[in-house]
């Protein structure tokens, strides 16, 4: 890659708040190049939040974020993101993917070849001129991340991309993941497949009610978590439920 | 080449131009156009520069508009009269009279409802006079008996059918409208009411752009022999409406 | 351009000496266009409503027409009116021509096709979201059309104003059924018209800033009311 | 009911014997008005979207403004470009005045806000689903204001029609910088008021008549390019 | 239960068009009361679309759908349905149950209780004020499945109703749905968890390109279903990519 990383980026006590509600508190941590980082935690954790505030979608209440690599460039242009629910624009899936392209200045007769790999990748590629929005969920799924691989992005941000893919899609979407980040793209992506994290991470983030209660790499975490709560949460514990007696895991 | 001439909407309604300018235009090639608004807003029209011509039929706010440079000339053109119309019933008895401002103090006495133009026209102008004659100010009135409709000649006859009122009326708007009134006339003849209309040139002096050569000739064709023969010849169901009076 | 400065002079001197006509007319616009603006809107935002939800034959013309009729002419609607309500009409014995009632009923007219074309397009594009949720519900349609009026209401508030602006600022059906007569039925508009055919520019300028004054304070108010609507809503 | 079995004569008998003169003042009209919203939707739909999209001090007043001025009233919209292009007002020397270009500039003024704020309206429930989506992918202002306009496309479409509707159906702009001169100014609303005031409201009604025929089929040929726009949204 | 069942469910030769694509082809099947029903498949295979269309969302094109038990009632009444991407009405989580109740026309006082024990059993007691549009995607999935409790129907559909939730949640929502089952609701669901549909399932649908390929009880089927392209599925292949040598699985 001849573009310069706009990584590490380090977030310095950061806090977000809504409502009065300090819905992240305080997560203070820095990410480097290479290391896939998956992050995990129960629902509510403020994962989605977390990841949108790296990405730039949403401005700390407190705190900082900071791209060390970014030398005065916009560090979005370098980005790209799988939301959880990703938006379709109204209009047909290879026009989506063009749209994105266009926004990033490429050529078109470039990218021409860019989406039909994008979409071959994610076996989109028979429905090129079908309105994005009849998709089936699993297959808007695809489709942004087909959107985020043709572009190329240096940091590549992952909200449960496999949520509603089915085994076989899962396993290849797992293999273009695991592709990217051989071509150099840093993965930070959050999931609850367990089995996906500890085949895809390399380095673990374990978020709660809004902390960062642990950042490990991914084989010291799986192995036992410092943090009870996380350890907790790999025994498949609630960690959310108000009552946990009103509400008693089956025996 | 055209020139726009601001007229007043009771010649507008009467049909008067669509009879004269095909007849001007036959013969001397210019196009006339006819901006008809309130006599008020003709006046202004015409005193910013946005007509070449004024053809109202307000005397006193002409020659005022002539003394104070705005026009360079003003001629008498024709006449028709005013009228006070009212429901047959006459429920203040004025039917006959001659004289319209005893008649105006006889609906003043028993408070029968008159629709007034209220909108500062030529015509409001003249029956406030006879209300002054009159000795009556009905404006205390207003809102009761006296109903001031701010309105148009042809909108105020309409309000005072639905209200069974009286008004006063200038002829031409009375004669292309009666047949759809329930009302009838009830005084006319008064010397009172004759109701003078004028052509006035605007002034180049003032306003340089104004087609002043133009607009003259449409003046002059107007008070010429043939184009009061014209006007002479304007008729609704046989009835003259108005009366050339050019010297 | 002195006009414009005379105006805004005009304007000025009208709201500091604030004389009881000019209180009069500005509350009789008030009270006309809002008394329009609510029947309208009791009348247009359901109608719209199920224009937008309910499938039937001849749907496609209703919507058309809805759209079309946005551009009714208040001069023609006056005219109706009018001849609705004249003595020689089927309600003349109700004698309501030259009356405030029948200006409300002229706006009414009026409005209505504006709100309700307008709420029909708010509550169609909600209705592709929620059709589904609320079917399976077991929404009745009465039921479901209450939850999109609700849940589209600060939407639909903007849809209410632009009737809103239409009423205040309509000239043409008030003065026909109205009379524009002092003291009973003048409205501002009405006013300015005839400022306007008097030649007297500089005072029916003032009074139309007074009258754009009262438009921004409606909407400020429905600004505010947003604001209380909008809780509930994300953001 | 005389009078609107006679409009209903009038009108077919207007149509029935189509003379160039009706033709001529129908055209007028739809040319000045259909000029008047391209131009209005030109600035009023970036316009209200670009409120829709950014955030800045002072925002709230403009959209309050925005909503207001959907109440424009077309008498003082009228006088104002009369007093600006009145030979005694700055733009005096270009001699516009009484012209169609005249009308066609006071309806921009009348029907830009109604499109800005409708736009507004429409973009900004856009908005709240895109807003993320597009900063993502890094759209510019520009390219997010873009994106929302077209696939905002068939909402925007009846913001449109309202501002049509509003300009088709307008006399009291039109008819002071126009001044209503037969075959150079006048038009559909015009000349209804001509025959209002001449006391022939059968001929008025039908002419009005006609006017909504002719809404009705710009409303209809909308619904034709809506069908061809919606292609590329779900359902 | 009082109420007899509007079970058993039939579907005659049911298919459904749209842009003149056949979606869903010619599918017959009859499920009856007690075994809860799960329905796999790859993504775009065309599972919600046929639990929308049981549910009476969507009308076939061709072919019927027959509620046998309905006896003349509206059998909607009886059901409920999670949906794939649940909305949420503009209101408070509370509101949204409240608004769902009564449409069922269940006497205000009644609700109140009903609202707290459905947010108590999904883990969403302390939002119950909070506008439901802003809740996490995970507690967004929780609140449908709370609505649809609340509302004790004969038939509830699931749309991959644990997509997007933590672990634990999962396992508790699993809870909840076996427990439903057991007080007599009919379940059909759907999911792409394996896991899930080993632990969940009595009876198995497959479908595949909008072709119901088979239908067993659970035992068989994971013993070994009788369609070559279900054991495919099991296996974890790929059934619709397009060209299958440009993506391999990963070694
Ligand atoms: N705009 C907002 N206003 C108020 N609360 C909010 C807002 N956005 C998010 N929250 C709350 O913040 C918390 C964290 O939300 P977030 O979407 O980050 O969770 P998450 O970890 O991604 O959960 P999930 O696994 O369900 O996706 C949630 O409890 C949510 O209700
Ligand atoms: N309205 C529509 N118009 C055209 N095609 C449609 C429409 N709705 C759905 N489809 C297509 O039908 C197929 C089946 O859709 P469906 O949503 O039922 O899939 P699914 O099995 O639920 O997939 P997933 O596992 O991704 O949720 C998809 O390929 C989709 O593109
Ligand atoms: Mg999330
Ligand atoms: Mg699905």
């Amino acid at each position: 890659m001849t573009v310069p990383s706009i990584l590490p980026l380090e977030l310095r006590a950061v806090s977000f708040e809504r409502d009065r509600q300090r819905l992240l508190k305080s997560v203070s941590m820095r990410v480097a190049s290479g290391p896939k980082t998956i992050i995990m935690g129960p629902n509510g954790a403020g994962k989605s939040l977390l990841l949108r505030l790296c990405h730039g979608l949403i401005a700390p209440s407190e705190g900082t974020v900071l791209w060390h690599g970014a030398a005065g460039r916009d560090p979005l242009r370098f980005q790209a993101m799988v939301m959880q629910r990703p938006v379709m624009l109204r209009r047909s899936v290879a026009a989506n993917i063009d749209f994105a392209l266009s926004l990033r200045r490429i050529p078109r007769p470039e990218r021409r070849q860019l989406i039909a790999d994008a979409l071959e990748r994610t076996g989109l590629g028979a429905f090129a001129r079908v309105p994005a929005r009849v998709l089936s969920f699993g297959e808007q799924q695809r489709l942004a991340l087909a959107r985020s691989w043709a572009l190329h992005p240096q940091v590549l941000f992952l909200d449960e991309p496999t949520a509603n893919l089915d085994p076989a899609a899962t396993h290849v979407i797992e293999g273009v993941i695991e592709a990217m980040a051989e071509e150099g793209t840093k993965i930070i992506m959050t999931t609850h497949d367990l089995g996906q994290a500890r085949r895809l991470a390399d380095e673990v983030m374990f978020l709660h009610r809004g902390r960062l209660l642990e950042h490990a790499a991914a084989g010291t975490f799986f192995a036992g978590p410092q943090n009870e709560l996380a350890s907790a949460f790999l025994r498949g514990e609630l960690l959310w439920w108000e009552r946990r007696e009103l509400t008693p895991p089956r025996a | 080449d055209f020139i726009t001439v601001a007229s007043t909407t009771s010649t507008q309604n009467a049909g008067l131009f669509d009879h004269l300018l095909p007849l001007f235009e036959a013969e001397t090639g210019i196009e006339v156009r006819v901006v008809a608004v309130g006599t008020g807003q003709a006046l202004r029209l015409a005193r910013n520069g946005d007509a070449d011509l004024l053809l109202v039929h307000d005397r006193p706010s002409e020659e005022a508009f002539v003394a104070e440079g705005y026009g360079s000339a003003r001629f008498d053109l024709m006449y028709n009269d005013f009228v006070v119309v009212g429901p047959a019933s006459d429920p203040a008895g004025i039917a006959g009279m001659g004289d319209a401002a005893a008649a105006l103090a006889g609906i003043a006495a028993v408070e029968a409802p008159f629709v007034s133009r209220g909108d500062d026209s030529g015509t409001h102008r003249r029956e406030r006079a006879r209300w002054a004659a009159a000795g009556v100010d009905p404006t205390g009135a207003s809102g009761t008996w006296y109903r001031e409709a701010g309105q148009g000649m042809g909108a105020t006859l309409n309000t005072a059918t639905m209200m069974e009122a009286y008004t006063l009326a200038d002829r031409g708007t009375w004669l292309s409208m009666r047949g759809r009134l329930d009302l009838r006339i009830l005084v006319e003849g008064d010397a009172q009411l004759r109701n003078q209309y004028g052509v006035t040139l605007v002034s180049p002096e003032r306003h340089p752009h104004v087609k002043a050569a133009l607009a003259r000739r449409f003046a002059e064709w107007l008070i010429s022999p043939g184009g009061q023969a014209a006007i002479d010849g304007f008729t609704i169901d046989g009835e003259r409406l108005f009366i050339p009076n050019a010297n | 351009m002195t006009d414009i400065a005379e105006a805004f002079a005009a304007a000025f001197s009208l709201v500091y000496h604030l004389d009881s006509d000019l209180g009069e007319i500005v509350l009789l616009s008030l009270q006309v266009s809002v008394g329009a603006v609510a029947v309208a809107s009791a009348v247009g935002l359901p109608l719209g409503a199920a224009v937008a939800l309910f499938r039937f034959p001849g749907r496609g013309a209703i919507v058309v027409i809805l759209n079309a009729l946005m551009g009714l002419p208040p001069v023609v609607v006056g005219l109706v009116v009018y001849l609705v309500l004249s003595r020689a009409g089927p309600l003349g014995v109700l004698g309501l021509l030259f009356t405030p009632t029948a200006m409300v009923i002229a706006q009414v007219l009026l409005v209505t096709p504006i709100i309700a074309a307008l709420a029909r397009q708010v509550i169609e594009d909600l209705w592709v979201e929620y059709e589904e949720q609320l079917r399976s519900l077991g929404a009745t349609p009465r039921r479901a059309l209450m939850a999109l009026l609700w849940d589209g209401r600060v939407s639909l508030l903007t849809a209410v104003l632009a009737g809103f602006g239409r009423a205040i600022a309509e000239v043409g059906a008030v003065m026909i059924v109205g009379g524009n007569i002092d003291h009973v039925t003048r409205v501002m508009t009405t006013a300015i018209a005839l400022e306007v055919s008097k030649g007297d520019l500089a005072l029916a300028l003032g009074l139309g800033i007074v009258l754009v004054a009262l438009s921004i304070a409606v909407s400020a108010a429905a600004a505010l009311l947003r604001g209380t609507l909008a809780q509930g809503r994300p953001r």
